[in-house]
């Protein structure tokens, strides 16, 4: 039996993939620029951080902006495995999978770019063992280490029943007993990313001397935690049904049913509705509240076309009051394209939340003598933020070919 | 969300009379050769560069010749509420010393940046790359700071290392290191000020002229309102460089 | 059917046999032969009997001297040693040989002596010793009055520290028993 | 069955349990953390005992004593020395570079002698034999051009010219030279100084004593005494001037006024003083009072200056009001300004009866020199450098056939630099004692390299704009670090091997017989009292002469406030008759910055932070106008824009500054540096090249300060 014929028999039950020549031309496509970052890697390890197009303004940049939201589109992980295994809404079995896998990537792929974005690696471990109580930071770097061995957790039976490794008894049973006990792993991980997307939040609303990002909040947490949780959750499950119809784009197979993706996006709708309240009532308090008492106006909050209104508009208006339409109105949600719009603004509205967080909040200039500064980031940057995304691609397209993600696929695709 | 503000028996001080300045920079060369920062090359691009002591323009905004220009240095303001230590993960930054200097301990910090993030002063600077002395430079290099490897965090530290000097000079004189007097303990930047802009002491002291300074009624502090509550003070005569050193609405007075 | 069960028992077995000596066999490196690796030793450039000198009278400070600023001087300088070591002895003894090789070796060329320092902290570290004056010496350093040879130097080949440079648990344990204050720049520079 | 898949797999598990149990993982962990605080590419810092010592600073010209740190008796950094009367513990950028500029990578490491356009290291011996066979051969035709002709060292050079029957020794320009021309144009005897610390209503016109010019370190101080901190100020000052720079910056009021109109605004003030009834004893007071009420009425000056007259009357009247006021010309640039507006602004001091009185301009002696036939400093100050070499360039005056060049870098420091660089190009054979790599050692035959201040003995004797007397010892405090000598003990050799034996025979000796003579000229040492306290009437400490040489070690300075009584000094009215203030459409104004060193030192390495990214950016020097300038011109913040004038060309960025006057083009110095190392190279362009180097009308003297520029 060749070993073309051989791949074959690791697809998953009945269903037909792509031949392997174009499968692994994909791959080498994806692979290519997993490597051009692999090499602007080295550099950032060799000689230091100083090769980003970050600066003593800017010590965050578009490593942690990426981190932020990929995090946040990551949370359909948690959140589906909350709504299915514990509040027990059965139809989402046939996506959960999927989100899974995405929420892996999203979080495998933060750590990455974590080891690159600290200026000692070798010291990542501090954290733990002279870890400060205070620090959101410190908050987070326990959740997601500890949330990524949940997901991992849960990941494995997936890897496990795949056709030819399940055929080995230890690893079906553990598989299968996997499947028992992941109720408990879902709880845990809500619990878990509940806290780090809440945390991540944090980082920035406990920010007390820089007034664009400063919130007051509800016993140690700013509201900024409470937003952070809410437009994580809003977002992920639309994350997850992108990935799903780009992933059928792709294959042109059908590998949901349209209700379940409905079904997901409604519910990401109804998280982005109270995400929208509350975040509005949040920017209102913060306009005639925090900014007068620091001596600061609205306007003076803004700068130029880099920061301008605009962006504020976008994200408060069109990414949060037009898909929550979009999601929940039966009419349209029921059409493709407003579902899809919403879904896509949705995430994009989060993005940009993450990254006016990051970056408008130290570009603001606190002492009155000092001039807003702007930032770019440069080709080391992007280099190693696209390569985790080409290793998010290689993750998806090798758990497609070889994972049984998709329940409903044979059955769609007779 | 902050953490809780503390008092010490002492609080080391730093006044300094912007209407004295004249920009020299002796102060930053002075900081610098003390605390082993490497030159550069190209120090133009001053988001680069090290500069735990950095001397701000200030201007009036009026025309020629209205105009009116002041220099303001700015050190770490060691804060009394500092917005940078409770958000260090791995407690490389503390407040927890008698006199009130906030500690940056390099071979604690993993370098996240997150204090930078915090410091509305820009005081906190980032080692990009591996420091480089021009050949046979390093010879320059004083015993007093720690040399940094690239990836963490350094800034100004009120040359505690002579506070300690101070109080071992005491100690073996059979003096009380605990009660200097005025003068026993002075930063490089207060030191070499051809000016004498600057003063330097012990804000709670009554016998240190920085008591008196830090209380006149020219004095102020950056960014007052954002609680930061800084042990660096200024002092000036001129109503528009006050009313720089803190954000105000339209209708508000200095 | 017989076979795969043997095969199974035995094979279980098996496994459970190498576990063991895997877990055991990674102990014995773990314990006794990592420690070897990660430690050079070094001697002394000069076999310096503290004893005799000790036996002399002479006391620490006599040769481990404060400046007027109270800055610890640590190490005498050749030319402190050469005070009393100016020229060659000539003798045959032990002794006399290590003096000979002293004096022509560094004296005469007039050459800082590169002592091994068994107690050095990193550069990050400021230690007062006029703070620490009320403690006897071999408190913190080895005892090496009464030692003919100084001990062997360990030096860490990863980090680069002596084996017997004080580990900062070590200084925080002694300064929260004697209430003094752990903040960091106590220590640190 | 041998090792078959699931053993394997139990030994390797149990391997790793085990593993987990002993030390090897967290071990490494921790000590993989430590080892990167101890990288081996980052230097360690040194160990053993840190002392003190003192020298003064010759690489800065404020001459303050230091307070140098060692560390197992290498030095690595300074201080001021809080002891010392022109320090107070104050030291400017320039000085605080001593240390590490021992090291800077354009030090000259060896004697060098040029082949074929390349250098190649040759002995001291060779050298010296080569340069005695070039003096030989030269006769008389040698010059010199020093940069530093106040001290002992300059009296060797001087000596050792007169020897060989030269009197071509120059100094390179600075506030001093038209000082000392003026001075002595008015009739006055001795060299000026201005006491600050005992005026209450200072009027600075131009000079820019807190930053570049003069002892300006110690003005600082004594302007900082006038501030008490936290109390009221105790004397008022008025900075006339183009550009509102770092003197400008910390006076009560500023005065836009041109450089090339500074002389007429003083004349301006003087009709007021005069017309109040002021009255001077000089000769030519009468015609002095005449050409003032004729030329320089209140709306002719405001007309030509832009002065409004309510100003100069209110200048006058604060002056006249005051008890000791003071007046200080110069140039905002420290160099550049003539002679006769130097006296158009003594004349004020004259008007306000303030030579030799506490808080106005002293008259001081020169020291006793000890190296006979040696020029006094104020002789040498006299002389106009740029006016020589631009006749050498154009043929009117002969060239020397050698040239000696000490701690001086004409090729870059000096106006219209093409003229300049002309004029050397003539000269045969050119020796340069420079310790850095300087850019006319670069065209220099022969490279003879100096030690630094804290590798050799020298001195520092009053500097320009001190009120007093000084002498300060500079010792050195380690052995050269590379093979270089003290230039004035070579100069002592070579002498000795020509037979021209200059009577000692190193420095060293000199500087002690120095110490013994002044010892014997009625001073003191700054110790308990200073001297501006016995200037204002404290009684003068006693003074033991056996002791000074050990006070001298010990980094004190000798210091003697007496003063020259003056005869016959005049308004030099027939000089100030003769001044016609240029006027030009657009203006230059310099700003000479210490933190951009100077042009023997290059820009020193650890200042190069303090410069600001608006002199500086990206390698392009940033010029400043206000926006009404700006716009006449048609440019922005940021816009790039060409400056021209004198036959040259700069390119630059535009800044926008109020702070600069209307018309005027303010220009950052001590750029554009070829020559040095990297740290001094392909930053921002020299200034100097495109102002004109123009004869005063009246003196002839040479003035460039405030020439005219072009916009192309």
């Amino acid at each position: 039996m060749s070993y073309i014929e051989a791949e074959k028999t690791w697809y998953p039950e009945g269903v037909t993939r792509c031949g392997l020549g174009k499968f692994l031309g994909w791959l080498t496509i994806l692979g290519a620029f997993l490597a051009f970052g692999a090499i602007a890697a080295f550099f950032i390890f060799f000689y230091g951080i100083g090769v980003t197009g970050m600066d003593n303004y800017f010590g965050f940049g578009l490593w942690i902006t990426f981190d932020l939201a990929v995090i946040a589109l990551g949370a359909g992980a948690f959140f589906t495995g909350l709504l299915r295994y514990i509040i027990r809404i059965d139809e989402l079995k046939d996506i959960i999978n999927l989100a899974v896998v995405i929420g892996f990537i999203c979080y495998s792929g933060a750590m990455l770019i974590l080891t690159m974005d600290i200026g000692q690696p070798i010291r990542a471990w501090f954290g733990y063992w002279h870890p400060n109580v205070h620090s959101m930071l410190t908050e987070v770097i326990f959740c997601i280490t500890c949330y990524l061995t949940v997901l991992i957790i849960e990941v494995v039976p997936l890897i496990f029943e795949q056709k030819q490794l399940n055929k080995i008894p230890l690893l079906h049973n553990i598989a299968h007993n996997f499947h028992v006990v992941m109720p408990l792993f879902a709880g845990l991980g809500a619990f878990l990313s509940t806290f780090h997307q809440g945390s991540l939040g944090g980082m920035y609303g406990v920010l007390f001397a820089r007034p664009y990002a400063f919130r007051e909040g509800f016993f140690i947490w700013p509201w900024t935690f409470f937003l952070f949780v809410l437009s994580a959750i809003a977002s992920g499950p639309c994350m997850t049904v992108l990935v799903c119809a780009l992933m059928e784009k792709l294959t042109g197979r059908k590998l949901t049913t349209y209700r379940v993706k409905s079904l997901m996006t409604k519910i990401g709708g109804t998280m982005l509705l109270i995400y929208m309240v509350m975040k509005y009532l949040d920017t209102w308090a913060w306009i005639t509240n925090i900014l007068p008492r620091a001596g600061l106006t609205f306007d003076q909050m803004f700068y130029g076309m880099i920061y301008g209104k605009w962006l504020m508009f976008l994200e408060l208006v069109v990414c949060i009051l037009i898909p929550v339409i979009f999601l929940l109105v039966p009419a349209l949600r029921r059409r493709p394209a407003f579902m899809y719009w919403g879904c896509i603004l949705n995430c994009l509205g989060i993005i940009i939340n993450r990254y006016v967080f990051t970056v408008q909040t130290i570009a603001f200039p606190a002492m009155p003598f000092d001039s807003w500064m702007t930032y770019a980031p440069n080709w080391a940057e992007w280099a190693t933020t696209i390569m985790i995304l080409a290793y998010g691609g290689i993750i998806m397209s090798l758990s497609y070919r070889y994972l049984p993600i998709f329940p409903q696929e044979v059955r769609l695709n007779k | 969300m902050s953490a809780a503000h503390q008092e010490f028996a002492t609080k080391w001080g730093l006044v300094i009379d912007i209407d004295k300045c004249t920009g020299c920079g002796a102060c930053m060369v002075a900081c610098q050769t003390e605390n082993n920062i490497a030159p550069e090359e190209d120090a133009s691009n001053k988001l680069r560069t090290l500069t735990w002591m950095n001397v701000y323009e200030l201007k009036n905004g009026k025309e020629f010749p209205q105009a009116e220009v002041a220099f303001l240095p700015r050190a770490c303001m060691q804060c009394g509420n500092p917005s940078c230590v409770p958000v260090c993960p791995v407690v490389a930054t503390d407040k927890n010393e008698d006199g009130g200097i906030v500690s940056q301990i390099y071979p604690r910090c993993i370098g996240c940046r997150y204090c930078m993030a915090a410091c509305p002063y820009h005081s906190r600077y980032f080692g990009w790359f591996d420091p480089v002395w021009p050949d046979g430079m390093e010879k320059t290099i004083t015993p007093f700071t720690s040399t940094r490897p690239r990836g963490v965090v350094e800034k100004c530290h009120f040359c505690h290392h002579r506070w300690n000097q101070a109080k071992d000079a005491a100690r073996i004189a059979g003096k009380d290191p605990s009660n200097l007097p005025d003068g026993a303990y002075t930063p490089a930047c207060v030191e070499i000020c051809p000016t004498g802009a600057m003063a330097f002491g012990d804000l709670k002291n009554p016998k240190h002229k920085v008591y008196e300074l830090s209380r006149s009624k020219y004095a102020f502090r950056l960014l007052e309102r954002l609680n930061t509550d800084p042990q660096v003070y200024y002092m000036t005569k001129r109503d528009w460089v006050r009313r720089q050193g803190d954000n105000y609405l339209p209708n508000e007075k200095a | 059917m017989e076979e795969r069960q043997s095969n199974k028992a035995g094979g279980v077995g098996g496994v459970v046999l190498l576990f063991l000596v895997g877990f055991v066999g990674a102990l014995v490196v773990g314990w006794w032969v990592f420690p070897q690796l990660l430690f050079s030793q070094k001697t002394q450039p000069i076999r310096f009997s503290h004893k005799v000198h000790a036996e002399q009278g002479l006391d620490c400070e006599s040769c481990h001297t404060y400046s007027k600023t109270g800055q610890f001087i640590g190490l005498p300088s050749t030319a402190s040693c050469a005070e009393c070591h100016p020229d060659e002895t000539g003798g045959t003894t032990d002794n006399d040989k290590e003096i000979d090789k002293f004096v022509k070796e560094y004296a005469k060329p007039g050459i800082q002596v590169p002592w091994l320092v068994y107690q050095y902290q990193p550069d990050n570290v400021f230690f007062s010793h006029a703070a620490h004056k009320g403690f006897e010496c071999a408190t913190c350093h080895p005892d090496v009055a009464n030692m003919d040879a100084p001990p062997p130097y360990h030096e860490n080949r990863l980090s680069g520290y002596s084996k017997q440079t004080m580990k900062m648990w070590e200084c925080e344990r002694c300064h929260a028993q004697m209430g003094a204050s752990n903040a960091c720049y106590v220590c640190h520079k | 069955m041998g090792l078959d898949r699931r053993a394997f797999i139990g030994l390797v598990a149990g391997g790793a349990v085990g593993t987990l149990f002993t030390p090897i993982p967290w071990k490494l962990a921790d000590d993989a953390a430590i080892w990167s605080q101890n990288w081996s590419w980052i230097p360690r810092v040194p160990r053993g005992e840190v002392t003190y010592a003192t020298t003064a600073s010759k690489l800065c010209p404020s001459g303050t004593g230091l307070k140098v740190a060692l560390a197992g008796g290498k030095p690595v950094t300074v201080y001021g020395n809080p002891e010392h009367p022109l320090s107070q513990g104050g030291v400017s950028p320039i000085g605080a570079s001593e240390v590490y500029m021992l090291y800077s990578p354009a030090r000259v490491r060896t004697p060098m002698r040029k082949v074929g356009g390349k250098f190649e290291p040759i002995t001291w011996e060779q050298a010296q034999t080569e340069l005695m066979a070039k003096c030989k051969a030269a006769g008389n035709k040698a010059a010199c051009i020093s940069g530093d002709v106040g001290g002992t060292a300059g009296e060797v050079l001087s000596a050792f010219l007169a020897k060989i029957g030269s009197a071509a020794m120059y100094a390179m320009p600075g506030e001093a030279g038209p000082a000392a021309a003026g001075f002595k144009l008015m009739g006055g005897q001795g060299r000026v100084g201005y006491d600050i610390d005992n005026a209450d209503c200072v009027l600075i016109l131009g000079s820019d004593i807190f930053e570049g010019s003069g002892v300006s370190v110690r003005n600082r101080k004594a302007f900082c005494a006038s501030r008490p901190l936290g109390k009221d100020q105790t004397a008022k000052f008025a900075y006339a001037g183009p550009v509102r720079n770092h003197t400008g910056a910390v006076c009560d009021s500023w005065i836009p006024v041109a450089t090339p109109h500074l002389g007429a605004f003083a004349l301006g003030v003087a009709w007021h003083l005069l017309k109040a009834g002021a009255v001077a004893d000089a000769a030519d007071m009468a015609d002095f009072k005449k050409l003032v009420e004729a030329n320089y009425s209140p709306d002719k000056v405001s007309k030509l200056t832009g002065v409004s007259p309510e100003v100069l009357a209110a200048v006058a009247k604060g002056l006249s009001a005051a008890k000791a006021p003071l007046i200080i010309p110069g140039s905002e640039m420290g160099q550049g300004a003539g002679a006769g507006s130097f006296i158009a602004g003594m004349s004020l001091n004259l008007l306000l009866g303030r030579m030799n009185k506490p808080g106005g301009v002293m008259a001081l002696p020169e020291l006793p020199a000890v190296f006979p036939g040696a020029e006094t400093p104020s002789e040498i100050l006299a002389r106009d450098l740029p006016g020589y070499l631009k006749n050498v360039g154009d043929g009117k005056t002969a060239a020397p056939e050698v040239l000696f060049v000490y701690a001086a870098n004409p090729a870059y420091g000096l106006p219209e630099s093409a003229a300049m660089a002309k004029a050397l190009e003539k000269i045969p054979f050119k020796v340069s004692f420079a310790s850095f790599m300087d850019e006319t050692a670069a065209m220099c035959d022969l490279i003879l390299p100096n030690s630094l201040t804290l590798e050799r003995y020298d001195d520092v004797v009053t500097p320009y704009g001190s009120a007093f007397c000084s002498l300060t010892l500079v010792k050195p405090l380690v052995a050269p670090i590379f093979d270089t000598k003290t230039t004035a003990d070579f100069i002592l050799d070579t002498a000795k091997k020509m037979n021209l034996a200059l009577g000692h025979d190193s420095l060293e000796k000199a500087l002690k017989e120095k110490a013994a003579v002044v010892a014997k000229s009625d001073g003191f040492v700054a110790k308990e009292a200073m001297p501006w306290d016995v200037l204002a009437g404290k009684p003068k400490p006693a003074f033991d002469a056996a002791t000074l040489w050990k006070e001298l070690d010990a980094g004190r300075a000798w210091v003697k406030v007496g003063q020259v009584a003056q005869t016959g000094l005049s308004f030099a009215a027939k000089i100030l008759a003769a001044l016609k203030p240029a006027a030009a459409e657009l203006m230059l104004a310099g700003m000479s910055q210490q933190r951009t060193g100077t042009a023997a030192t290059g820009l020193p390495a650890q200042c190069l932070t303090a410069i600001p990214d608006t002199d500086l950016k990206a390698g392009a020097s940033i010029v400043r106008l206000n926006a009404a300038t700006a716009k006449k011109y048609g440019l922005s913040q940021g816009s790039g824009v060409t400056l021209s004038g004198a036959g040259g060309s700069c390119p630059a960025k535009a800044h926008i500054s109020e702070n600069v006057m209307t018309g005027v083009v303010a220009v950052p110095l001590g750029f554009g540096h070829t020559a040095f190392d990297a740290f001094s190279k392909g930053k921002g362009d020299n200034f100097l090249k495109i102002m004109a180097a123009t004869p005063e009308a009246g003196t002839d003297m040479t003035v460039w300060a405030g020439s005219e520029v072009k916009i192309a």
